[in-house]
């Protein structure tokens, strides 16, 4: 679907004439000539206006009632009133209304300060009320859920919270009861409002109904300052604005990006801001001293990590977390690379395709952009959880189907929450993704049996036919997950995904290609400044384990919760391990013999890239706490300890050093930056990227054989949820959804193995220690596959399930 | 003298206002089909009504009738059990079901009987004909309602019993349907709207 | 005073079945109208001047030609959700009739290109809906209905969903509120599809257009306001009922000539001529035609075709209490002035009710209507306003004298 | 006048008359006179004794509406706080002299009325211009400006009033001037 492309028109309001776009909204169109028109429901974020204030009628010469500004387009020749005493006495009317029931308790209302209700009444009310009656008096405030408390006699019914939660989050939890001067806005039967974008209704609220339990009372509008930055818990890098008082981050809101966010914020990037100002974090730097870390000074823990660094030369690996920045990536694989000679910088995940495919995949020509999501004909999404992966980009799907009627096919292992709006679900066995993309690749005439392969792929034929059929579109984004691309077959899995990217789009055509949903945050920025190693993670644990290297750098990452493989055996084999980090996870508390605190997300400096090129600028929006310094720094200095001729004083100059070492990023300057970021792709400096590239149509070998799970075993996979992380661990608000190990299994599985829907369960995934998960019976999940949750992603096999040995007991 | 202005209507707290969402229970999603365990008969039913639609969703309000008829009204299990069946969250349902006067949320007695008292009646008598009726029957038994106008000021005052129109219905009646309703018999047979001819003198030509 | 036209014979045993409805010449026209074009039938249907009988009096013809000639899905809904106090004709109508009912959809969607039909019926009517139930299921085997499907929809007690909007909205399942207009439902209605919404005693006399012509059926009432209308007659006169007339006869041959006037030894206080919602009209203005154009002139409506007398034993706040209150039950809440004006009404009126009312509440009520009518979605805040509004203009005096007597209680 | 008028032309410019010529009888009175008249009322005052306050001994009494040291309040009848924490004298506050910080109230800590209390409450009584702002502002009538003026200090540490400060009942030091004195 073409984006809408609108010509420009002439109207008159208020006597004076206005250029605006064709058939925008009245009340938007208005802004263009600086008038404001006043609204409460109105919201475009949220789709079709309701018109249900009735705050913003307007006079249109020759229409004889007044009309609702927020759904009349503007047409060329319109004239407006918006000052004509018809319009004035509308718009006393109405605040007349709404403050009927309003209590005026602005003195303890937490949106008093920065509150539309207010400002309109001030703006556009009367001044006095007729009304003596007394008011509704209830219970407050009541507790929606564990994040939002709700406040109904402040309520105005403005229905942007249930407009929120039926047409954007399409969770439908949260509705109207009743109806007329009872209508009130409430769950099912008392159950919480728990979705993963619950928070935004409260941003929502143009009154103090909803409010932020975690932000209650914390402070009034001219007490704070508002940072922009970005958040880094996930890929969606969405733009946040952090409210600041007293050098505290007290919570976050959305700031509005079209290209990247649509204005939307998940409860995690929302609350987890808790875990910045947490006790446990780490505010001085750590040395292992007699089996315990101490805390040491600066100076005596960067001369210990270069010395130790020193020794190691050439034996040093270094492994990069999902939210390291790119000059803090840059200056780690500067200082692995060129300083201490060796070669393993990773920050991917596990085994990955080959740096020629990579660059195929990555190829400006064939990178699709988050609107592409919105405006395309069809969206693919092939082996990946978007709410689980990428939260935002869940809602922005959901905005195309339900908007732009674009249609979606899914294609994972697992149930996906998206399912219900797609018009073709494949399901394939856990790690068949390859499979499923050759059987795709023979539906669409690129060659193989097509039966064969679906069997191979243990879906079905007419479920590849019917995501075959989205290739008809024009224009096709197809989204796929990073571990779709894992593993020791992600050459072949590659070429397939190229050949049916090759079927689907013309290279180079805007609004189609490819997106990655990364398993971190900054998965594509690393990878471009070039964390990546020969090596897998997995094959770098193996060597160091052997004793082939002997330094491990950790920056922002603990193998042991972030990474598949055996890790447990190179960190303790690992002479020095050098780790930055905001908490003493498992893996670190264990294991490193030097810690350098880590900045969190709102005191850092620097640029990430979003998955579709988009670099984008973080920005302190608090001092560091303790004795924490800038992550740049401490690797700057560390080079610098060994020998290096680098010297880097601020933020800025890391972002230059990058800058000039990465050619298509070349002469990035934080003001280019600006507080939109640009993507790589449309500067100049993209003709840098490599232009010898082969995107197929390539042969495909057959995949392999899966292995048939006997007896009590099944086929397994595990997930991370949206609620992984030490970031939620650590914030109290969250502890509620806090990720726990629990096991999905199908209704037939589960009789046969004699599971019910709540109880414990022992899971022994093949080769891996065996974990105790919840089982959770879910009539989408395919017989014969297991899915565990569990913060370490993409392990995939066989797994065995039983009761646990508890659950007898009980 | 002090005179008590009614502080909400019907002297009352609006129902559901002061309810805060129980934090130990679950989200309400959409029921797994898994876990929710539908009566056959119902799912039959509900599924027919969603057949007769080109959007499923259309089938809310005969879904949740069939729930009331088979509960009594409409209970959170029969909620979710027509959510599960509909592929909705139940809060869907519950939105539409406390917007409609005739579906009940909250627990009712067997028998429904609906006095209209609008304009049209109680230029008649309703309210007192109301009055009767909720002296002479118990709350247990019956669901005794001054209902909005029910579309038969020809006959007023009068009442639905059962969904049965009957009127006009005296004072004196009163305990006649009530006994009729607890006997099962018919509720005054002659009195039936459907058996009344047109009042209009031209019709009969 | 011609022959009647939809009441003939309405009373006749058995007429509800296909059987005997069929012997008098039931679904005669559906084989004629579907040998017409489209446009055919849309010409014959304005030129009879056929008026919505629902309430709006919009001209039916006109709405079906509004409907676009695509091949997309478009529906004809039947609106059969009569609540509006005082009015019972299509439940009478549907009652006798249901085979006409469905001749008139049959033939309405022929014209409206509809291929697809509803007829959403309110929930208390259980009996009328079982007798259409057993109807349609006799016309669908005699194959009337094989290329429209055609289903009974009830819905479960709200007024709002007799409002064209309301009433798309709770027949797509979700909660019968009004929808902006702005897209009109001719083109964007129940699905997103173009849809025809009609009331049923305007689809019941499609039939008959088709019969007579439009031509000869235009002659039949007054100038704009032509054809017979079924008018339901209640409140304190002596004989209710439904009654069909011709279109501007005098109100007064109506009130006293056909349902016997008020009960011996009283008078008129006021009377509603078209339903709860039309403004009051006095014992002075009973002369005034009954046909749209003279009741419009009249400061009133004809509405839903609902007269309702109030005689001089009641008290014009008692009914307007009674009129606020039901408003207030009914609506939904979507708009800032109907939720809240309805509630601020009723409650000053309650207090009025209980003596603590004083002359500058007059005031403040008459400006709370000023200021609910035309700032609403959809027409329910109005039709409490309207009333409400004329009451007082015209009852003043009464209102005062009340306050004064319940002052004097209270006290 | 424009520079290029400069210096004006003849005839424009007037001259002022110049001091009188000194001596005569008139430059006596001149000399003498005006000392006698400022005299006149210095001795006038004899009557009326001395006037001076022997502070600190002796202290001025002030008007009623006299701005002194602030004071919070608290519900005679609960003794709950009357200050709710809604920061609005923070916000009236010309020189950003006051800092609340709110809390919740719990059924167990019960500390105001309202929903929220002020869980910090603090007056740098060292930036503060006794404007009478912050009363202004209040919607609970839980600060008010009152007599005191002696607040001076050897730290400017303890110039910072907290709330418990400010809640505690002063020690009536400033004599209130009678009415019509």
């Amino acid at each position: 679907m073409p984006r809408p492309f609108h010509r420009d028109i002439t109207f008159s309001i208020d006597g004076r004439e206005v250029t605006a776009p064709e058939n925008t909204i009245l009340v938007d169109a208005a802004k263009y000539g600086d008038v404001e028109i006043p609204v409460f429901c109105y919201e475009p974020k949220l789709g079709q206006p309701v018109g249900a204030c009735r705050m913003c009628l307007v006079e249109i010469e020759g229409i004889p009632k007044l009309q609702t500004a927020c759904s009349t387009p503007v047409k060329d020749g319109m004239v407006v009133h918006t000052l004509t005493d018809r319009v004035k006495e509308a718009q006393n009317a109405v605040v007349e209304f709404l403050l009927i029931n309003h209590p005026l308790d602005c003195p303890v209302c937490d949106k008093g300060g920065e509150c539309p209700l207010q400002d309109i009444s001030f703006g556009w009310g009367a001044g006095v009320s007729r009304f003596i009656e007394p008011k509704r008096h209830f219970e407050k405030p009541l507790s929606l859920s564990p994040l939002v408390a709700i406040d109904r006699e402040r309520c105005i019914l403005c229905y942007r919270c249930v407009r929120f939660s039926q047409e954007v989050a399409e969770d439908y939890q949260l509705v109207f009861e009743e109806r007329g001067a009872h209508t009130y806005v409430s769950t099912f039967n008392g159950h919480p409002y728990v979705a993963p974008f619950s928070g935004n209704i409260i941003e929502l609220c143009p009154v103090g109904a909803l409010t932020s339990k975690p932000y209650r009372f914390r402070a009034r509008p001219w007490d704070i300052e508002q940072a922009g930055s970005v958040c880094t818990l996930c890929p969606s890098q969405c733009n946040v604005s952090f409210t600041v008082r007293d050098d505290r981050v007290l919570r976050v809101l959305a700031r509005d990006h079209k290209e990247v966010d649509d204005g939307w914020l998940c409860d995690k990037g929302r609350f987890a801001y808790q875990a910045i100002h947490a006790d446990e974090r780490i505010t001085r730097p750590m040395i292992r001293d007699g089996g315990e870390l101490r805390e040491v000074s600066w100076d005596r823990a960067l001369d210990e990590a270069a010395a130790a660094l020193g020794r190691a030369r050439g034996k040093v690996a270094a492994v990069v977390g999902g939210q390291t920045s790119n000059e803090e990536g840059h200056l780690l694989s500067h200082l692995v690379r060129d300083v201490l000679g060796s070669s393993d910088v990773e920050s991917r995940v596990a085994g990955a395709p080959s740096a020629e495919l990579r660059v195929a995949l990555d190829h400006p020509d064939l990178q699709a952009t988050v609107p592409d999501i919105e405006f395309a004909h069809a969206v693919l999404v092939i082996d990946a959880e978007p709410v689980d992966d990428m939260p935002i980009i869940d809602l922005r799907i959901r905005k195309g189907v339900r908007r732009n009627h674009v249609k979606l096919g899914v294609a994972t292992s697992r149930p996906s929450s998206l399912d219900p709006n797609a018009s073709a679900v494949a399901r394939f066995a856990p790690g068949a993704g390859e499979a499923f993309l050759a059987a795709l690749n023979a539906a669409l005439g690129g060659g193989g049996v097509l039966s064969e392969l679906a069997e191979a792929a243990g879906t079905t034929e007419q479920a590849v036919r019917d995501v075959a059929a989205l290739f008809d579109a024009t224009d096709l984004v197809i989204l796929y997950g990073e571990r779709l691309l894992s593993g020791p077959r992600a050459d072949q899995t590659a070429r397939a995904l190229l050949n049916v990217a090759g079927k689907s789009f013309e290279r180079g055509r805007d609004g189609a290609g490819l997106m990655e949903i990364p398993a971190g945050t900054n998965s594509r920025g690393l990878r471009e400044v070039g964390c990546v190693s020969d090596r897998s993670p997995a094959e770098i644990a193996e060597a160091a384990a052997g004793g082939d290297l002997t330094a491990l750098y950790l920056l922002h990452t603990d193998p042991l919760v972030d990474l598949a493989g055996e890790w447990e055996p190179a960190l303790d084999r690992a002479t020095t391990v050098i780790a930055h980090s905001m908490f003493l996870t498992p893996g670190i508390a264990e294991h490193a013999t030097i810690v350098f605190p880590a900045e969190s997300w709102a005191e850092r400096e620097g640029t990430v890239t979003h998955p579709d090129g988009r670099l984008q600028r973080l920005r302190a929006g608090i001092g560091r706490p303790g004795d924490v310094r800038a992550c740049w720094q401490t690797l700057a200095e560390l080079s610098k300890r060994l020998g290096a001729d680098i010297s880097i004083l601020t933020g800025s100059m890391a972002t230059a050093q990058m800058a000039e070492h990465v050619p298509i990023y070349a002469g990035i300057t934080h003001d280019e930056l600006g507080g939109q970021g640009v993507r790589w792709q449309e500067r100049d400096a993209a003709s840098a990227y490599p232009g010898d590239v082969d995107f197929g149509p390539f042969g495909l070998e057959a995949p392999p054989v899966r292995p048939r799970p006997s007896g009590s075993e099944l086929q397994f996979a595990t997930f991370r949820s949206i609620w992984g992380g030490p970031e939620v661990a650590a914030s109290p608000a969250l502890q509620f959804l806090r990720s726990r190990p629990r096991v999905l299994l199908s209704p037939a599985d589960a009789q046969r193995l004699e599971l019910f829907d709540g109880l414990a369960a022992t899971v022994a995934p093949d080769g891996r220690e065996a974990v105790e998960a919840t089982v959770h019976v879910r009539d989408a999940v395919p017989e014969g596959s297991a899915f565990l949750e569990s913060d370490v992603a993409g392990v995939v096999g066989t797994a065995g399930i039983r009761k646990a040995e508890a659950a007898v007991v009980v | 003298m002090s005179i008590e202005v009614r502080r909400y209507e019907h002297g009352s707290r609006v129902p559901g206002w002061d309810e805060a969402a129980d934090l130990s229970k679950d989200p309400a999603q959409v029921p797994d089909p898994a876990t929710t365990p539908v009566p056959e008969d119902l799912r039959a039913e509900i599924e027919a009504h969603m057949a007769n639609y080109p959007d499923h969703r259309s089938a809310a309000i005969p879904a949740l009738a069939a729930v009331q008829r088979r509960y009594g009204w409409c209970t959170p299990e029969g909620i979710e059990q027509a959510a599960c069946v509909m592929r909705l969250t139940p809060a869907y349902l519950v939105a539409v079901a406390t917007f409609y006067d005739m579906l009940e949320t909250r627990p009712v007695a067997r028998h429904t009987i609906y006095v209209c008292t609008n304009i049209s009646c109680s230029l008649r008598g309703a309210d007192e004909l109301l009055a009767a009726f909720k002296d002479a029957g118990d709350e247990q038994e019956f669901n005794i309602r001054g209902f909005e106008c029910l579309g038969a000021c020809d006959i007023a005052p009068m009442a639905s019993v059962n969904g049965v129109y009957v009127g006009p219905v005296t004072r004196d009646e009163v305990p006649e349907v009530i006994a009729a309703l607890r006997q099962g018999r018919e509720v005054l047979p002659d009195k039936h709207l459907v058996k009344r001819p047109v009042a209009d003198p031209n019709a009969q030509t | 005073m011609t022959d009647p036209i939809l009441f003939k014979d309405i009373d006749e045993p058995g007429l509800r079945t296909l059987e005997v409805y069929r012997r008098r010449g039931g679904y005669d026209m559906v084989s004629k109208a579907l040998a017409m074009t489209r446009d055919e039938l849309v010409h014959d249907l304005e030129i009879s001047g056929l008026r919505g009988r629902g309430g709006a009096g919009f001209s039916m013809g006109k709405k079906a030609s509004f409907l676009p000639k695509t091949t997309m899905d478009k529906y004809l809904v039947c609106n059969a959700d009569e609540s509006e106090p005082g009015t019972f004709k299509d439940r009478e109508l549907m009652t006798k009739l249901p085979h006409m009912l469905i001749e008139g959809i049959i033939i309405a969607a022929h014209a409206a290109g509809a291929n697809r039909a509803f007829i959403y019926i309110r929930g208390e009517y259980q009996e009328v809906a079982d007798i259409l139930d057993a109807a349609l299921v006799e016309a669908r085997d005699a194959g009337y209905l094989d290329n429209l499907p055609l289903v009974v929809h009830r819905g479960a007690g709200a007024y709002i969903c007799g409002e064209e909007t309301g009433l798309l909205d709770s027949l797509e399942g979700k909660r019968g509120n009004p929808r902006l207009k702005p897209p009109f439902p001719a083109n964007q209605g129940l699905y997103q599809g173009p849809t025809l919404i009609n009331n049923v005693e305007t689809l019941m006399t499609v039939p008959h257009i088709v019969r007579m012509g439009g031509e000869s059926y235009a002659k039949i009432g007054a100038a704009n306001s032509t054809g017979t209308k079924v008018v339901s007659v209640s409140g304190n006169v002596q004989r209710p009922g439904n009654y069909e007339i011709e279109l501007g006869i005098a109100s007064r041959e109506l009130i006293y000539g056909l349902a016997g006037g008020p009960p011996e030894g009283r008078e008129i206080l006021f009377w509603f001529p078209g339903g709860s919602s039309s403004p009051v009209l006095t014992k002075d203005e009973l002369d005034v035609p009954y046909d749209f154009d003279s009741m419009a002139k009249a400061g009133s409506m004809i509405g839903s075709g609902a007269i309702i007398i109030v005689d001089d034993s009641n008290s014009v706040v008692d009914v307007a209490l009674k009129l606020a209150s039901f408003y207030r039950h009914e609506s939904c809440g979507k708009c800032t002035p109907c939720r809240e004006g309805t509630n601020w009404t009723v409650k000053v009126l309650e207090r009025i009710q209980s003596g603590l009312g004083t002359p500058m509440d007059l005031d403040i009520m008459a400006s709370v209507q000023d200021r609910i009518i035309g700032n609403c979605l959809c027409v329910l805040g109005d039709s409490m306003a309207m009333p409400i509004g004329s009451m007082i203009e015209k009852f003043r005096p009464q209102f005062e004298e009340y306050m004064e007597s319940r002052r004097e209680v209270a006290a | 006048m424009s520079p290029a008028q400069w210096p004006p032309p003849e005839g424009v410019v007037q001259p002022i008359k110049g001091p009188q010529e000194i001596g005569g009888p008139k430059g006596v009175y001149r000399a003498f006179g005006e000392t006698l008249r400022g005299l006149k009322t210095t001795f006038a005052r004899i009557p009326e004794g001395t006037t001076t306050y022997q502070y600190p001994e002796e202290k001025v009494p002030v008007y009623p509406r006299f701005r002194g040291r602030h004071r919070l309040h608290r519900f005679e009848d609960t003794g709950l706080e009357k200050c709710v924490g809604c920061s609005l004298c923070a916000a009236a506050c010309p020189a950003d002299c006051i800092r609340v910080v709110a809390a919740e109230n719990t059924p167990d800590n019960r500390v105001s009325a309202g929903e929220r209390y002020a869980a910090v409450y603090e007056i740098n009584l060292s930036r503060c211009i006794f404007c009478g702002y912050c009363e202004v502002a209040c919607p609970f009538d839980a600060i008010t400006m009152g007599h005191d003026y002696e607040m001076s200090d050897y730290d400017r540490a303890d110039l910072i009033f907290t709330k418990e400060m400010l809640l505690a009942e002063p020690l009536e030091r400033t004599p209130l001037r009678a009415e019509g004195e």
